[in-house]
């Protein structure tokens, strides 16, 4: 069962990560960019790296998505590509 | 203090007075200069009296925390990092007599944030000479990187998209090298660089550690704006504030450039980076030539007096990324000295500028008619500055062109030695087109009108006449640093 | 020979150099400044003097400056061959000066300070270049001199000047970077030394014919200086400068750095054998034979006077490198008293020029009838000089273009015998019309008739130099014993 | 509390009650939250650096919650420049002091000196002297970043 | 075919890593808007993170914390515990990349306010190149 | 533009797989990472400092110089955004 559940997460990151770069709505993109974050903390959790997945679930996900957050509200939500 | 500690004093002395100046430097920014100056004092200091131990010892091998070797992370201070240490330690000083009036006059009111920014870069260049550790380095890059990011989009205009390509170049720069690390890693499980170089020889896989090879130089490269990877650096720091320029312009490409030095020969080995892959050696030369070239013709299509010097800078690099790669030992002497004129001219070019623009609105070819008259020495030094650019003795510019031409020669490398021969006349063109503006006027024919003297601030000027007399004084000494010091960085096997 | 280690030849060679510093210095007081000027001048003749009989005994005075390169130090070594080109230098500077003082304050002109300074920072090159003891110091001095003439050659600051200026450095700078220096280390690589060494040091190196034939060219077309063609173009446009410059530039100083700096790579690197066995000599002669006459025959065609007397040291400076590739020993000996000989005539032609202008404002050959009447001495002087040049007894020129056709009739090259020959003629034939019609065809201009004699401090230098020129006919004795000294005989 | 009311009242439009009241709630919690992590790093997962982040967190949490001017009053912008400065001292004036008592640079036991716990105790409270500096000066910066970047530099309301 | 299988199999992470690292890359320098450029930055570095996590794995070793009593009597057994050394140079990278964010944020604000937009070809277009 | 970076992007990503052919497996215990540094930590770290969290030991004590210039960065980071982006008080 867990070589499911590592193989769904694997695809997921890396679905994270294309929509990451793709969606147009920049802030979707940090949304989906803390998302990604999120379940590659889950990743290193599992490979044993508990720190580095505690840090990243703090920073990646959470201060740094609201980092992009904020800077996004204050300039523009709109990209070309 | 014991004397084991006397480099930690070069690296601590500035970050621990970084948040001395940002404490007290928000109260008065009378505190900002004594602190500053006595800070880089000290390293200057230690640093003389480390390049004298390690000439009278040998290398001094320190260990961070009491941990042996490749546990711990090692500092190492080996005849080129003692040499490297009083290089940054003793420009940095000189810099900041001018960067303290300059910045005074562009950012009232953030100076202490300035020099927060300014003192850690220092430490990180320094840490970056010290350390022999991989990972570390990675570390101290950042250091130095986020700092120059700083610096720079403290600028006015366009400083703050400079800042910008420069942090995504710089990005990719520093992963690079970190994934370099990270294979070198996996396939030694050290992250100690004589350990690695111990355990490489006895490796069999070729491509992993090639790719390595790669990455790391690809990482530093991008980092010392190595042609054809140079996009960020000219904007960068030409719109910089001109207090940042003055320090980052000399060192932190000369830096970078030791830096691929130690990554070459201590973590490989000359026989891995020249034998391993023969055509690799021709031409990254090659690259280094072209480099040389493009550059100077970049240059040779400004009309803004820092832009200018900034593609210098970049033509500077090929020198020494060629010289190095001639895989001689005149051509590594030739870098190596050239790391130390080239930062000591840059230096002197880059005070110059910063005295000439705290009396002009701007550095534009038209805007400098006239100069000489009413700067005569500021003038005076920058046309020293000018003459080494361009290799005239017995400035110091030319002892280390000798070098690099004769390790061409030598290696029968015709094309690298045209490259350097061209960029030479290319400065002098460079150069004599901004001295006959400065000594004529701009406006032919007419009388130059005889303005009020308004000679840059001694606090400028000064830092400037001593570099440029060290400019002649390396140049006549250059012999005694060749015999004495460079002598002793050539690795084994040249 | 012997080497004495001596800080003198420092001495000589710096002491114009500081001199600069308090002639900066007493901008407002003009008089102190040329006093300054003048002080130097004497101070640097009477050391140089000092110097000479040592020389003359065969002892040779070494100062090393620095250790700058591996077996290569910046060092100064007082040779025969030096000593005659400084001995040239040192006294003609004293007359240059006197005579710059008194153009400079006839005309008014702007910026005498930097024209003070700069002018005794050349000499103070030039002085370098002749006691150079290698390549590299050589190359070092040449520099100096080559920057320091460029606020001499641009001193009007007007478009013209500064077009003239950049030509100067482009040729100039630029050879010497892209030719010296490459052919300097490519010497340094097969040798391993720059050391000027009576008979050369690449005679036992491994280079082949071609690369030395390479190494030939790079230096006597990268010693622009010279003017040899086709890197003679520097040196008419270089005519802008005020007259003093010219007399400098032509007489003194830089030209004939030019042609020291290549008579000491053919004697002291190359060394005469080494060309005589590869038959270089030959090939060289022919080449500048070129230069001798097409400079000769555009001088012809010049009006403005100062024009066709560049022309005319385009030719003249070729004679000494024609001398020095005939590899006979009277050959070689014409081509370095040339230096002087050539010297002292230029300088007067020079100098008299000057005074015209300074006392007519006439720049053109087409302007000057009549005028040799109004200014008889002047012209007397002219008349000695362009007679020096051109050959004839009882002058200093003479025994200079003796040699060389002794040495050319030695080596048995008819052709360069003739090339001499009709020279000669050019020469008369470009400057004698100009006395003839100072003196002899009536004045076109009305303006002519209130000219006067130009200010004693033009009169009496041109009137020492040409009377000096003179004199070298009968007493030639120091310059020939050094000359032999320097070819070791 | 009776601050973060008083404002909840003076600006009755804006973000929904039940927010407010749950992050009043919260605060508190997630503080004693990052303590922990920060002190208990020697035991479990956690550790200066991921504690420091916690602490910034909630006030950062409170910000969005409520306004910027909220957070400056509770946490001035003075004493986070000092409390970042200090985390900073505190590792770097440590390892100078390891240097100055005559040990190298960041080696603990040589604190041993000054007080006697032994070596290998001092190494361990040495890394916890280490972990609180790091602590502040991450809780710190990462306010201060929030603070700058929701408003753009001017501090003034936020987001 | 069998062998490339094989060898994806075994070093199905490296595999991993690199995709990542090369959409990071690809939108660092590929992409014109400069949050997007950022955005990559970020997965370029989660992707060389995640490969140095993936190098101190061992495959039935566990998490890096101990127990210290039982370690001081009795000792470990190190294939018992997968590589910590890594983890710290992680964190150390973690914190570097989002320094990293937060100055080039904070720049990115300047350049809005300098230029009004966030698109690349318009910045450049603004200043004239 | 986009063409170039795909293609610098793809050699990039190549020259990755290709350097990753040598490595040892993943997760092989007998790989030189798991063999050569990390043992000693695993070892003596708790002995040697008394923590029990090796990440920690390693973190704040073997490695702390790193540690010490981690602070640093984040401590730059925070000053070069207030350098950049704060506008003075009106």
């Amino acid at each position: 069962m867990i070589w499911l559940l590592d193989l769904i997460i694997l695809a997921l990151v890396v679905v994270c990560a294309v929509a990451t770069i793709t969606l147009r709505d920049l802030l979707g993109a940090a949304i989906v960019f803390g998302v990604y974050s999120f379940l590659m903390c889950l990743l290193w959790a599992e490979m044993g790296a508990v720190d580095v997945a505690f840090t990243e679930a703090t920073v990646g996900a959470g201060v740094s998505t609201i980092l992009f957050i904020a800077a996004i509200f204050r300039t523009t939500r709109r990209s070309k590509d | 203090m014991s004397e084991t500690n006397l480099h930690m004093v070069i690296l601590a002395a500035p970050l621990l007075a970084a948040f001395a100046v940002n404490l007290l430097g928000r109260l008065s920014r009378a505190w900002i200069a004594p602190l500053t100056l006595g800070a880089l004092g000290i390293s200057t200091l230690a640093s003389v009296g480390i390049l004298f131990q390690v000439l009278g010892e040998g290398t001094i091998r320190y260990t961070v925390g009491n941990w042996s070797p490749p546990f711990g992370i090692e500092l190492v201070v080996d005849p080129l990092s003692a040499l490297m240490l009083l290089l940054v330690s003793s420009v940095a000083l000189v810099a900041t007599v001018s960067a303290l009036k300059s910045v005074q006059l562009e950012m009232e009111g953030r100076e202490h944030l300035f020099f927060t920014l300014y003192l850690i870069l220092i430490a990180g260049l320094v840490g970056l000479v010290l350390t022999a550790d991989a990972f570390n380095l990675y570390v101290l890059l950042e250091i130095t990187s986020i700092t120059s990011y700083g610096l720079i989009a403290m600028g006015r205009g366009r400083a703050v998209l400079s800042s910008f390509n420069y942090i995504i170049m710089g990005s990719i720069g520093a992963s690079f090298y970190l994934l370099g690390v990270g294979y070198l890693y996996i396939l030694t499980g050290s992250l100690n660089m004589a350990d690695i170089a111990g355990i490489l020889p006895g490796l069999n896989a070729g491509a992993a550690v090639a790719t390595a090879f790669a990455f790391l130089l690809v990482g530093l490269w991008i980092k010392m704006a190595f042609f054809p990877l140079h996009g960020w650096l000219s904007p960068a720091y030409s719109h910089a504030p001109t207090g940042a320029g003055v320090l980052m312009a000399p060192l932190v490409t000369k830096v970078t450039i030791y830096l691929m030095i130690r990554i070459m020969f201590s973590v490989f080995s000359p026989e891995y980076v020249f034998s391993a892959h023969p055509g690799i050696q021709t031409a990254i030369v090659w690259a280094a030539a072209l480099g040389i070239l493009c550059a100077s013709a970049l240059a040779l299509g400004q009309r803004d007096l820092r832009k200018m010097l900034t593609y210098i800078i970049v033509a500077e690099v090929g020198y020494m990324v060629g010289g190095v790669w001639l895989a001689n030992a005149n051509g590594m002497t030739g870098a190596v000295l050239h790391i130390l004129n080239d930062a000591l001219m840059t230096l002197c070019l880059f005070l110059s500028v910063s005295a000439i623009a705290s009396r002009t609105s701007s550095l534009s070819f038209d805007s400098l008619g006239g100069l000489y008259r009413r700067m005569p020495l500021t003038m005076a030094a920058f046309t020293i500055g000018a003459f080494s650019m361009i290799g005239v003795p017995p400035t110091c510019g030319f002892f280390s062109k000798w070098y690099l031409i004769l390790g061409g020669v030598e290696a029968g490398h015709w094309g690298f030695v045209a490259a350097l021969v061209i960029s030479s006349l290319v400065n002098a063109v460079l150069f004599f087109r901004i001295i006959e503006i400065a000594f004529f006027g701009n406006i032919p024919g007419e009388p130059v009108v005889q303005e009020a003297p308004t000679e840059a601030p001694w606090s400028m000027l000064s830092p400037l006449v001593v570099t440029a007399v060290a400019l002649i004084v390396v140049g006549l000494g250059s012999g005694r640093i060749v015999s004495g010091i460079i002598s002793l960085t050539i690795p084994g096997g040249f | 020979m012997e080497n004495i280690s001596s800080v003198w030849p420092l001495a000589a060679v710096v002491i114009s150099l500081t001199a600069a510093i308090p002639i900066l210095l007493s901008e407002r007081r003009p008089n102190l400044r040329e006093g300054w000027t003048l002080l130097a001048g004497l101070g640097k003749l009477s050391i140089v003097a000092a110097l000479l009989p040592g020389v003359m005994a065969g002892k040779r005075y070494v100062f090393t400056i620095a250790e700058v390169l591996p077996g290569v130090p910046i060092q100064l070594r007082v040779d025969a061959m030096g000593m005659f080109f400084a001995l040239v230098a040192s006294f003609l500077w004293i007359f240059t000066s006197l005579y710059s003082i008194g153009y400079m304050r006839t005309l008014r002109e702007h910026d005498q300070t930097r024209y003070f300074a700069s002018f005794a920072v050349a000499i103070s090159a030039t002085i370098g270049v002749a006691f150079s003891a290698n390549l590299l110091t050589l190359y070092l001095f040449y520099e100096m001199l080559s920057l320091s003439t460029y606020p001499l050659v641009t001193h009007e600051r007007n478009a013209d000047s500064r077009a003239s200026g950049r030509k100067y450095l482009t040729y100039i700078l630029g050879t010497s970077i892209g030719l010296v220096l490459p052919a300097m280390l490519i010497v340094y690589a097969a040798a391993g030394t720059l050391d000027f060494t009576t008979g050369g040091i690449l005679a036992g190196t491994t280079l082949s014919p071609a690369t030395l034939a390479l190494l030939l060219i790079l230096f006597v077309a990268g010693f622009a200086k010279a003017g040899v063609m086709p890197f003679h173009a520097w040196l008419p446009a270089a005519m802008v400068a005020p007259t003093p410059v010219s007399s400098f530039l032509h007489g003194v100083a830089v030209v004939k750095v030019g042609v020291f700096s290549i008579l000491r790579v053919i004697f002291d690197i190359f060394g005469p054998d080494l060309l005589r066995d590869l038959n270089y000599g030959v090939v060289l002669t022919y080449f500048v034979s070129i230069t001798i006459l097409s400079a000769s025959l555009i001088a012809l065609t010049q009006d403005n006077l100062k024009r066709r007397l560049a022309y005319s040291t385009v030719a003249q400076l070729s004679y000494m490198i024609l001398g020095a590739g005939m590899l006979t020993a009277a050959g070689m000996t014409g081509g370095l008293l040339h230096i002087a000989m050539h010297a002292f005539g230029k300088i007067t032609l020079f100098f008299c020029a000057g005074a015209i202008y300074v006392a007519s404002h006439k720049k053109y050959i087409s302007e000057m009838d009549g005028l040799g009447r109004r200014m008889p001495i002047t012209y007397a002087a002219f008349f000695l000089g362009s007679m020096s040049i051109i050959g004839l007894p009882p002058f200093g020129g003479f025994i200079s273009k003796w040699k060389l056709v002794v040495g050319a009739a030695e080596g048995g090259q008819m052709v360069i015998l003739t090339v001499l020959l009709v020279s000669s003629l050019l020469n008369a034939a470009y400057f004698l019309p100009i006395v003839y019609r100072g003196f002899f065809m009536p004045p076109r201009e009305a303006s002519v008739a209130q000219v006067r004699e130009a200010p004693a401090f033009c009169l009496v230098p041109l009137c020492v130099t040409a009377l000096g020129s003179m004199a070298l006919f009968f007493y030639p004795d120091i310059f020939l014993r050094l000359a032999h000294l320097a070819l070791g005989e | 509390m009776k601050r973060l009311q008083e404002r909840a009242q003076n600006r009755p439009t804006g973000e929904s009650p039940i927010i407010r009241m749950a992050v009043r709630v919260m605060i508190p919690f997630i503080q004693l939250f990052g303590l922990y992590v920060i002190v208990h790093g020697h035991y479990s997962p956690g550790g200066g650096f991921q504690g420091g982040v916690i602490l910034g967190a909630s006030f950062i949490l409170m910000a969005l919650a409520f306004d910027l001017k909220t957070t400056t009053d509770y946490f001035s912008e003075k004493a986070n420049a000092i409390l970042g400065n200090a985390g900073a001292l505190i590792f770097t004036g440590l390892g100078a002091l390891t240097a100055i008592l005559g040990g190298l640079w960041l080696d603990y036991s040589a604190l041993d000196r000054i007080i006697p716990l032994g070596p290998i105790e001092w190494r361990s409270m040495g890394i916890f002297l280490v972990e609180v500096g790091v602590g502040l000066a991450v809780m710190s910066i990462m306010v201060s970043l929030y603070w700058d970047l929701a408003s753009g530099g001017d501090m003034d309301e936020g987001l | 075919m069998e062998g490339i299988l094989a060898e994806i199999v075994a070093k199905y992470n490296y595999w991993l890593y690199v995709v990542l690292m090369m959409i990071g890359f690809y939108a660092m320098i590929g992409k014109r808007n400069l949050v997007k450029k950022l955005l990559g930055m970020n997965i370029f570095q989660t992707a060389i993170i995640l490969f140095f996590v993936s190098t101190g794995v061992k495959r039935g070793g566990g998490i890096p914390i101990l127990d210290k009593y039982k370690v001081l009597e009795h000792g470990v057994d190190v294939a018992q515990v997968v590589n910590p050394l890594p983890h710290v140079l992680m964190l150390t990278a973690i914190v570097v990349a989002v320094s990293i964010t937060g100055v080039a944020l904070a720049i990115l604000q300047r350049i809005y306010r300098e230029y009004g937009t966030l698109e690349e070809d318009e910045i450049l277009e603004k200043v004239g190149e | 533009m986009k063409n170039l970076a795909l293609l610098a992007t793809l050699v990039t990503g190549a020259i990755l797989l290709y350097g990753t052919k040598d490595f040892a497996p993943w997760g092989d215990p007998g790989s030189p990472a798991a063999t050569h540094l990390s043992p000693y930590y695993i070892e003596n770290a708790v002995e040697q400092t008394h923590v029990p969290n090796l990440v920690t030991a390693v973190l704040g004590d073997y490695r702390g110089y790193d540690t010490m210039f981690e602070t640093v960065v984040i401590y730059c980071a925070g000053m070069a955004v207030v350098s950049v982006l704060r506008r003075p008080k009106r």
